[in-house]
C-alpha cells in the first residue's frame, strides 16, 4: 500500500543525525518534525528568519510576530536565533543548512526539481525553494510517485519550468525511496506491499532495480 | 540632536515626495511585519504605477494586496505568490508586471542595494527560468547567475522599536526582510510600535542604525494572522 | 540536545586538524576582539606555511604577530600593516606575501565566502593597484571590480557570551570582523569570555547563530590596548 | 601664515551641516571632531564598527572593547549603533555616510588620491580609505600644501599608488582651500597671510585662479 503523509514522514526522518540543521517544506516535510527519533536532536530553521522552531504555540500565546515560513503561529525553542531574511539565506545558500527536505511537482534522471509553476495554470511563485535546492548538499525529495491521473512525476526530464539544476539525489515518494546518481533513478527500499513492478510502471524516467529492494517497514 | 531627529507628526508628512511611478520597497514576510499603515496611506494618496518590492504581495484586502485592489501596481518584485488570488489572477492575465525572484536572491538584492554593492553571484536560479537573459558564470567549477541590486525611491519599513534618531529593532520574526529595505530606499520610511529615548537601546543589539533611516513614525497595528495553527 | 552542544575542553581540541599550509581566517581589528588563546595555541602546535586573513596582524610580539615572528605565516591578507614593523619588514623584503585587501572589500569577501556568493562587484580599487588582473565592469555608468570571496579552513573568534550550541555576542566594537569569519570557516571556533545557560541570550539579539559555529571554549583574556586615549 | 593642524580642523568643522553622518580619518581629520559648531549635531562613523562616536573616556572608564578605527580608546554616545564590519562597510560604501575627510600623501588635477604607500618604502596598507573615497559623494582631503623638501602634492597627476580615482573634490591643505574641477584646482580660499603667488609656486597642477580669493578667518 502507498504510504500515508505520516508514513513519508517516518521514512524522511530515519535520515536525521543528532545535531542535524534542518528546513523542513510546507506540506510533508514539516510532518517530519513529528518523527524525530527519541535521544536525537535536530534544529529546524525557517527561512523566514528563525533557527530553532518549536512546537505551534497555545491558543493564548499565538503571535502575529512569530511565524514560520509557511506563514504559521509558531513558538522558538530554547537556543534559538531569530534573524533577517538576508541572514537566513546566507546559512541556506553558504551551505550551512545539513539536511534540506521539500515537495516537488516533477524530478528526473538528472536530479532536476520543478516545483514552483505551472504554465498557464498555477503560479505558487519559487519563494525560497531555489535558494534552498542550490544551497544544500543534502536534499529529500517527498512527493506522490504519479499524479491522480497515473502519470508519473519521475522523469526523463522535467517538463514544467526548473527550481533547481541537477541537485536532487533523494526522493521519498509514496511508493518508494530513491536515489539519482549517473542519469537513472535507482529503487532503494518500496513502500510496504508495493511490488517493484508497480514502481516501475509508474516511473517514466530510466529505474534502476537493484538485487535487493527493501520493503520499508513501520 | 535636532538634526537626527527623524520622526514626523503625520503618515502624510512620511510618505511626502512619494509619486506616480516610482518603486517602493516594503519589508514584510507574509502579513507579518508589514508596514501596514503606510501601505493605508499609499493607498489614501491614490499613488499610481508603482513598482513594489516585496517578498509577497499580503493578501485579497490586506496589506499590498490593497493596492492591487486599487490598480495602484503596475509590477511587482516577489519571490511569493501563494494564497493571493488577485495577485495570480493579474499576474496570469498579464495585467500585473511580476519579475519573480528567488526569496534568497531578492533578500541579497537589496542588502546589496544598500550597501553599494551593484551585482553578486549566485548559484540560485541557474538552468531555471530565472536566468534568462542573465550571465552565468563558472566559479570553482560551479555555474553561478549574475543578478543585480535592487535599489527604491522609497523603502517602508516596520519595526517595533526605535529612537528619535531612527535606531530600529525588530520584533520576533516581524524582522525578517525589514533591515534589508531599510537600507535600500532613497527615501527610508520606519513606522514602530513603540518609540524609546535615545539612549534607552543597547548600541550592539540595533537591527537597523539610525544612518538608514530619513523617517520616523508610530503607528498602531492590526497584525492580522495568515494561519493561526496551534497546539491546543 | 546533545548533538548541538559544540563545547570542547582544551585548545588543543578546539584546534585539532589545523595543519600545515591550511587557510586561517581571524576575527578582530587591531587588538580589540582578538582570539588570543586560539592565536597562543597555533604558535604552540607550531603549524607552519599558514596563509592568515585578518585585517590586521597583530603588534609585534602579540596576536598573530606572534605568528609572523615565529616564522609560521606564508601569506597574509590583511588591509592595514600600520605599526607592526616586523609585518612591514617581512612584507618589504618579501618574505611574507602579502595581499593587501580594502578593509570593506576584505569583510565582504568573508561574508560572501559564508553565504555562498563566490563573487561580488565594487567599486572600492578601481584605477588602483588592487585592480590589476581584476575584472573591472560597469554598472549604471560607474565602473566596479570584480572581487571574489574568501573561504578558511579554520575560522577563529572571539567573542564574548556564548551559550553551549554556538550562539554568540559579541561585546561594544569587539564584534567587528567576528561575525564575518565565523560564517566563513570549514571549522569555526569560537573562544568567549562566559558561557551562559541555553535560552539565556534573546533570539533577536544573537550576532552570530550557532549553525555557523563547530567548537566553543571559554578562556581568559588578556585585552592589550593599543592607543589608550583618554579624557582626564 | 601657513594653518596650524587645529585651524585646518577648523576650517573644515565649516563644512559640517547639522544631522550629518560623518567619518573622520586619522591625524588632523580626527580634530575636526573638536570644533563642530554650536547648535548643530554631527555623529561621528568609526569604519571599525561604531555610529556616535563619543569623547575618550576617563581612565576609569577604558575599555580595550571600545576603541576607534585608530585603535584609540572612545566611548560611545546616547544613540550610537555597533555592528559588524561588513555592516561598516555596508554603510559607507552605499554612500549613507554624509562627509568624509580623510588624509593624502598626493592628489591631483583628475581627483585622484594616493595615500597608502610608498613603494619600497612605507607600506601603511590602505585600511579603509579605498572604500570611504570610493563610497562617499562629499570628501574633503586634508594635508599639508607641500612636503618637507617644498615639493607640491598638488599635481597634474598622482606619481604614488592611487587610493581612489576621480574621486576628490575638495582639498584643504594648510595654504589654502581647493576645489578640483574639469582637471584643475580652483582656489577658494587662501590662509591667512599666505600669498596667492606662494600658493601657485606650491601647486604643481594646473591652477585656477578666480579673481576673488578670500583670505580665510579665525
Amino acid at each position: 500500500m502507498a504510504l500515508s503523509r505520516d508514513q513519508m514522514a517516518m521514512r524522511v526522518a530515519r535520515e536525521l543525525q543528532d545535531g542535524y540543521y534542518v528546513n523542513l517544506g510546507i506540506g510533508i516535510p514539516t510532518l517530519v518534525a513529528n518523527y524525530v527519533p527519541d535521544g536525537m536532536a535536530v534544529m529546524l530553521q525557517s527561512e523566514n528568519g528563525l533557527l530553532g522552531m518549536g512546537a505551534f504555540p497555545t491558543t493564548q500565546a499565538v503571535d502575529a510576530d512569530m511565524i514560520n515560513a509557511g506563514k504559521q503561529t509558531v513558538t522558538a525553542i530554547d537556543g534559538s536565533s531569530i534573524f533577517s531574511s538576508a541572514e537566513s539565506f546566507a546559512m541556506i545558500r553558504g551551505g550551512h543548512v545539513d539536511l534540506t527536505v521539500l515537495g516537488a511537482f516533477e524530478v528526473d534522471v538528472q536530479g532536476n526539481i520543478a516545483s514552483w509553476m505551472i504554465p498557464g495554470k498555477l503560479v505558487k511563485g519559487m519563494g525560497g525553494a531555489m535558494d534552498l535546492v542550490a544551497g544544500a548538499n543534502n536534499i529529500i525529495v517527498t512527493m506522490t510517485h504519479a499524479s491522480k491521473n497515473g502519470e508519473s512525476k519521475l522523469l526523463t526530464q522535467c517538463q514544467l519550468p526548473l527550481t533547481g539544476q541537477g541537485c536532487i539525489k533523494q526522493v521519498l515518494t509514496d511508493l518508494a525511496w530513491l536515489t539519482i546518481e549517473d542519469g537513472a533513478f535507482i529503487l532503494r527500499e518500496r513502500a510496504p506491499g508495493v511490488s517493484v513492478d508497480e514502481i516501475k510502471a509508474k516511473t517514466q524516467g530510466h529505474l534502476i532495480i537493484p538485487e535487493q529492494v527493501s520493503e520499508m517497514t513501520f | 540632536m535636532a538634526g537626527f531627529n527623524k520622526l514626523v507628526n503625520s503618515y502624510e508628512a512620511a510618505l511626502a515626495g512619494l509619486e506616480d511611478g516610482m518603486t517602493v520597497l516594503a519589508g514584510g514576510f507574509g502579513l507579518c511585519g508589514i508596514p501596514e499603515n503606510l501601505i493605508a496611506e499609499i493607498k489614501r494618496k491614490q499613488t499610481k504605477h508603482l513598482t513594489l518590492v516585496s517578498n509577497n504581495c499580503g493578501v485579497d484586502g490586506f496589506g499590498l494586496g490593497m493596492l492591487l485592489e486599487n490598480r495602484q501596481v503596475d509590477k511587482m518584485v516577489s519571490s511569493y505568490v501563494g494564497e493571493n488570488a488577485l495577485f495570480e489572477q493579474q499576474l496570469l492575465s498579464g495585467e500585473l508586471e511580476v519579475e519573480l525572484t528567488p526569496q534568497g536572491t531578492l533578500a541579497e538584492k537589496m542588502r546589496a542595494g544598500g550597501a553599494g554593492i551593484p551585482a553578486f553571484y549566485t548559484a540560485t536560479g541557474v538552468g531555471t527560468p530565472i536566468a534568462d537573459g542573465k550571465e552565468t558564470r563558472r566559479f570553482n567549477g560551479r555555474g553561478y547567475l549574475l543578478e543585480e541590486a535592487i535599489t527604491g525611491d522609497f523603502a517602508i519599513v516596520k519595526g517595533w522599536k526605535a529612537d528619535p534618531y531612527g535606531n530600529v529593532i525588530y520584533r520576533h520574526t516581524a524582522q525578517n526582510f525589514n533591515p534589508l529595505v531599510a537600507t535600500a530606499g532613497k527615501i527610508t520610511v520606519v513606522e514602530v510600535e513603540e518609540l524609546v529615548e535615545v539612549g534607552e537601546l543597547d548600541p550592539a543589539q540595533i537591527h537597523t542604525p539610525g544612518i538608514y533611516v530619513d523617517r520616523l513614525i508610530v503607528g498602531m497595528f492590526e497584525k492580522r494572522i495568515e494561519n493561526r495553527t496551534v497546539t491546543d
